[in-house]
């Protein structure tokens, strides 16, 4: 009848995310961003900030921030180390596996959300939208 | 695999009902339009839900609540492949009724005109909202009427649907003639004069293959308790486009991306549309209901049906003095509406019931029909996929009996 | 009889999911705010009704819809009972939101005033339709104040509800701090001022005696869904007069005394607000669910949840950089919300999965209130009858083994 | 589990009740009737209308007309009998076990809104409410 997987959470929870958790990379506010994104996971209400600068197409400087579980703070952290230099369409190219590779670690099916909210924000930020309206 | 007698007798073994005795005699049930049977398949899908996977969905990080969330998730995928509709253009709501009601307090916000068109022949249920939207916006509804053969007046149809009007809004079978409506004629006059078109499916979806692509309506609603699936369960199909448009009906937790005290954004379909702990050990039957149904083939359940009405017709015609409201075999799904002259249709379903006999007497929610036929009410008898020829001999031999108690009366 | 863990344990006996193993371990299951799973005694009511009673009511004249019409009405009876309300005062709905939904729709038309009084702990299911209203019908929200011990602030309350108020709802036992509130003192006040008066029950009613004379509320919604019974049942009351005078929300079968083309005059109470074919199983269910629970005795289930409060605030207490969100044992349900220092309350429900202890993290429905807490969730662990101290011992050991985890992470 | 009586509905259908069905008395309406009423049963849409003289707080006159079932036709002929000559209090003082001594048959619980119409819209004529919208 179910298709969960059989593996721990605990698997989740290596040393290399949680050292990410409590020390994470691009973290805080970035001054002079192009571009910005406030993304949102509705179903537990954590939200993350992605801030860019994009020169000539390419990512100068990212930053990110928010309250988030160790599974988003550490996905947003590995992601925003990657796409450092990256073209806006390379950008825009990533998918889900992308972010799993990143984090070499079993993703539960209940915590893809978590996993996948810093590359889906990074997106919409890219893309050019502008923050949700509740600030 | 087509059906016949011997076919509707071998489903009839799933439906604990059909198979127990009341006094002593079998049951026998031909009252499908207002409700139908639940093969022990649904019945034990609802209670294996609670015995093993029970838990509130959307929110929960545990096992449990995962598995209770891809459950209602493949319900609604479920029914969605049924009519052949797109991802999320279907949202479960408590049934036909609630799905109606849901189009008349929302539609107001996405369209304009000033005309509501319905048919003589609709059910409370596609009647009473209308009426009541249409005095809270000064609206006017209109009726495409029926013709002496009892289908619907399309040239009418084509008169009465015109720029001014915001709603077409059609009973697909009629649940008292057993008419079947061309949705599609009907669908596309809607849209060459830019209004909404809505199709009341309650009676059609449980006995024919419904295709919402071809049909082309932007709206479809539904009931499951009529198609083998639980009571409070239903549907209400909608286009993409059209759902996005759409304002929330209901609102509450789920329904939400994010609230404020003074402010909430929408979540994404289904779930804007979904406030609130959905009926979930429900939609997981209807889910199952569906594939009880796709087991044995919607072509082949309308044509048993279809065989069934035939065999009535003619038989009903043997017995004389009984008037059919039915526009025959070929535009008519299985329910035959009659009346026995000089006998009132509650005394013909009281005398039935001796036997075990199940049919329904009365206005059946249709009263400006009624009221255009100039009757009171119908005795109904109504088919489904576990019905046979011999049930048909039951109500015959019994519409015979009933008529021999009126000519001279249980003796004292 | 009064509840112990060996009591407790008992009654699990009745409840097959907490019976069972998932991957060789029990379930134990500490999220019955979101949802309580079921006694055989209420998947077996359901399941009889579709293998011997299922039939539609009020329209049938045979036995089988007799049966279930009478089933159905004794199901009214019993809910109206179990609150003390007067017959005919309860309306089945589909759960708290479709209630309170229902009451956001029709109360305008009966009600005059310019405020909407709530409190700062309401569930998204009792602050989003009044935001919809008030936008409708350019109405302002004001919400009571929290105290710094969680409860509500009552001098607060006094001034805010005053005669320019049209309606106060609020929450009977948050879902979120546990929090008891005095439902009939803000009652008393709403009366005060002529507004209407509303109870959000859904986390009082499975937990503890509600008697609506005593609290003198105007309107009172719930879920079945959280008292043991089925998902798509609940229910609405309303004082006599008051249904009366409102309007119906849902319209269509059944909810009409009589249908012209153009007009419609409305049944009695509480068909007036039971439109189409209803949850007949589920409120079947429900009323299993409540003869379930009155056998218990609902003084003894609130004694005994307070219990396991206390146990688990001592324990909370004892393993130290816990946060614990709850005004104390005097005031509050069964309900425990915390924050571990340093771990999100999702990674902590992940980690307790691993061991089937489903707990509940997020904002719960309550985005505001966690805004005014200042945090983006926490983790909530709501007790049934059904919970022991053990499952409180097992939820601690699983706390304790997180910070472990956290504290160094597990080795490649 | 059910409280439904095992009596055969044929019970009903007694020679009596079925002569009056095809021959009710008091059948059609009434010249100078000073009440009237007409009643509905929103079970099954069945209505009856009662029309009275009413003169010294006595029925002078009675007449019943609609198109109902045997039940309801031949427990409306009966009352309408019954009550001739009687005060309007007398009336208003009838109960369902009235209805049913009259009719001499035993009635199924199903069929009882069809025996007591009769004698709900008599005395909601006899109140003096007017006819009902939906003429
Ligand atoms: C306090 C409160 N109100 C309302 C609701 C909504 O109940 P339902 O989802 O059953 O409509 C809930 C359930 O989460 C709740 O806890
Ligand atoms: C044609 C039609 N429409 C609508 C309905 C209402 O369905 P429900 O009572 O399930 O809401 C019915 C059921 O009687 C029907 O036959």
């Amino acid at each position: 009848m179910s298709n969960i997987e059989e593996t721990l959470s605990e698997e989740m929870y290596r040393e290399h995310i949680l050292d990410l958790y409590k020390s994470p990379h691009n973290f805080g506010d970035l001054e002079g961003a192009t571009h910005k994104h406030k993304g949102f996971n509705p179903l537990c209400g954590d939200e993350i900030t992605v801030q860019l600068i994009i020169k000539d197409g390419k990512v100068q400087a990212v930053k990110f921030k928010g309250q988030g579980c160790a599974i988003n703070i550490a996905s947003s952290s590995l992601l925003t180390d990657e796409i450092k230099g990256k073209t806006t369409q390379a950008i825009m190219e990533m998918k889900t596996p992308d972010v799993l590779d990143l984090m070499k670690i079993p993703i539960s099916s209940v915590r893809f959300k978590c996993a996948l909210l810093g590359l889906e924000t990074l997106q919409k930020a890219v893309q050019g939208s502008e923050p949700d309206g509740n600030a | 695999m087509k059906i016949d007698n011997s076919r509707a007798k071998q489903l009839r073994l799933d439906f604990p009902i059909l198979n127990s005795n009341k006094n002593g005699k079998p049951i026998i049930y031909l009252d499908n339009g207002a409700t139908t049977q639940k093969p022990q398949q649904v019945i034990n899908a609802i209670s294996a839900f609670y015995e093993t996977q029970n838990a509130n969905i959307h929110r929960g990080l545990y096992k449990l609540s995962q598995e209770a969330t891809e459950a209602y998730e493949q319900a609604h995928a479920f029914t969605e492949k049924f009519i052949n509709a797109n991802p999320h253009e279907v949202i479960f709501t408590s049934g036909t009724t609630d799905s109606i009601n849901m189009l008349a307090f929302t539609l107001p916000e996405i369209t304009n005109g000033k005309n509501i068109v319905l048919t003589e022949m609709e059910h409370h249920a596609n009647l009473v909202p209308w009426q009541q939207l249409a005095k809270r916006n000064s609206m006017k509804l209109k009726f495409i009427p029926i013709k002496d053969d009892f289908t619907l007046d399309y040239a009418a149809a084509e008169q009465l649907i015109t720029e001014d009007t915001a709603i077409v809004s059609i009973v697909h079978t009629s649940n008292v003639l057993g008419t079947q409506n061309d949705a599609k004629r009907i669908c596309a006059l809607a849209k060459d004069n830019n209004a909404i078109s809505i199709i009341d499916a309650a009676q059609s979806i449980p006995h024919s293959k419904i295709d919402v692509k071809r049909i082309d309506c932007d709206f479809l609603a539904f009931s499951g308790h009529k198609m083998c699936g639980p009571t409070g369960t239903g549907g209400l199909y909608g286009k993409h486009d059209l759902l996005e448009e759409l304002p929330p009906y209901k609102t509450g937790g789920d329904m939400i991306r994010s609230v404020s005290k003074e402010n909430a954004e929408w979540n994404d379909l289904p779930m804007k549309f979904e406030a609130g702990t959905p009926n979930i050990a429900g939609a997981i039957g209807l889910s199952e209901a569906i594939t009880y149904l796709e087991n044995i083939g919607m072509e082949n359940i309308e044509a048993w049906e279809k065989q069934l009405l035939k065999y009535a017709l003619e038989k009903t015609q043997e017995v004389g003095a009984i008037t059919t409201f039915n526009p025959g075999v070929e535009k008519s799904a299985g329910i035959l509406s009659f009346n026995i002259a000089g006998i009132h249709s509650h005394d013909l379903a009281s005398l039935l019931d001796d036997d075990n006999i199940c049919i329904r007497a009365g206005h059946h929610c249709a009263m400006p029909l009624m009221t255009k036929l100039g009757i009171p009410g119908t005795a109904r008898a109504s088919f489904y996929v576990y019905n046979t020829t011999e049930d048909i001999d039951a109500l015959i031999t019994g519409i015979k009996h009933t008529k021999q108690v009126f000519a001279k009366g249980i003796p004292k």
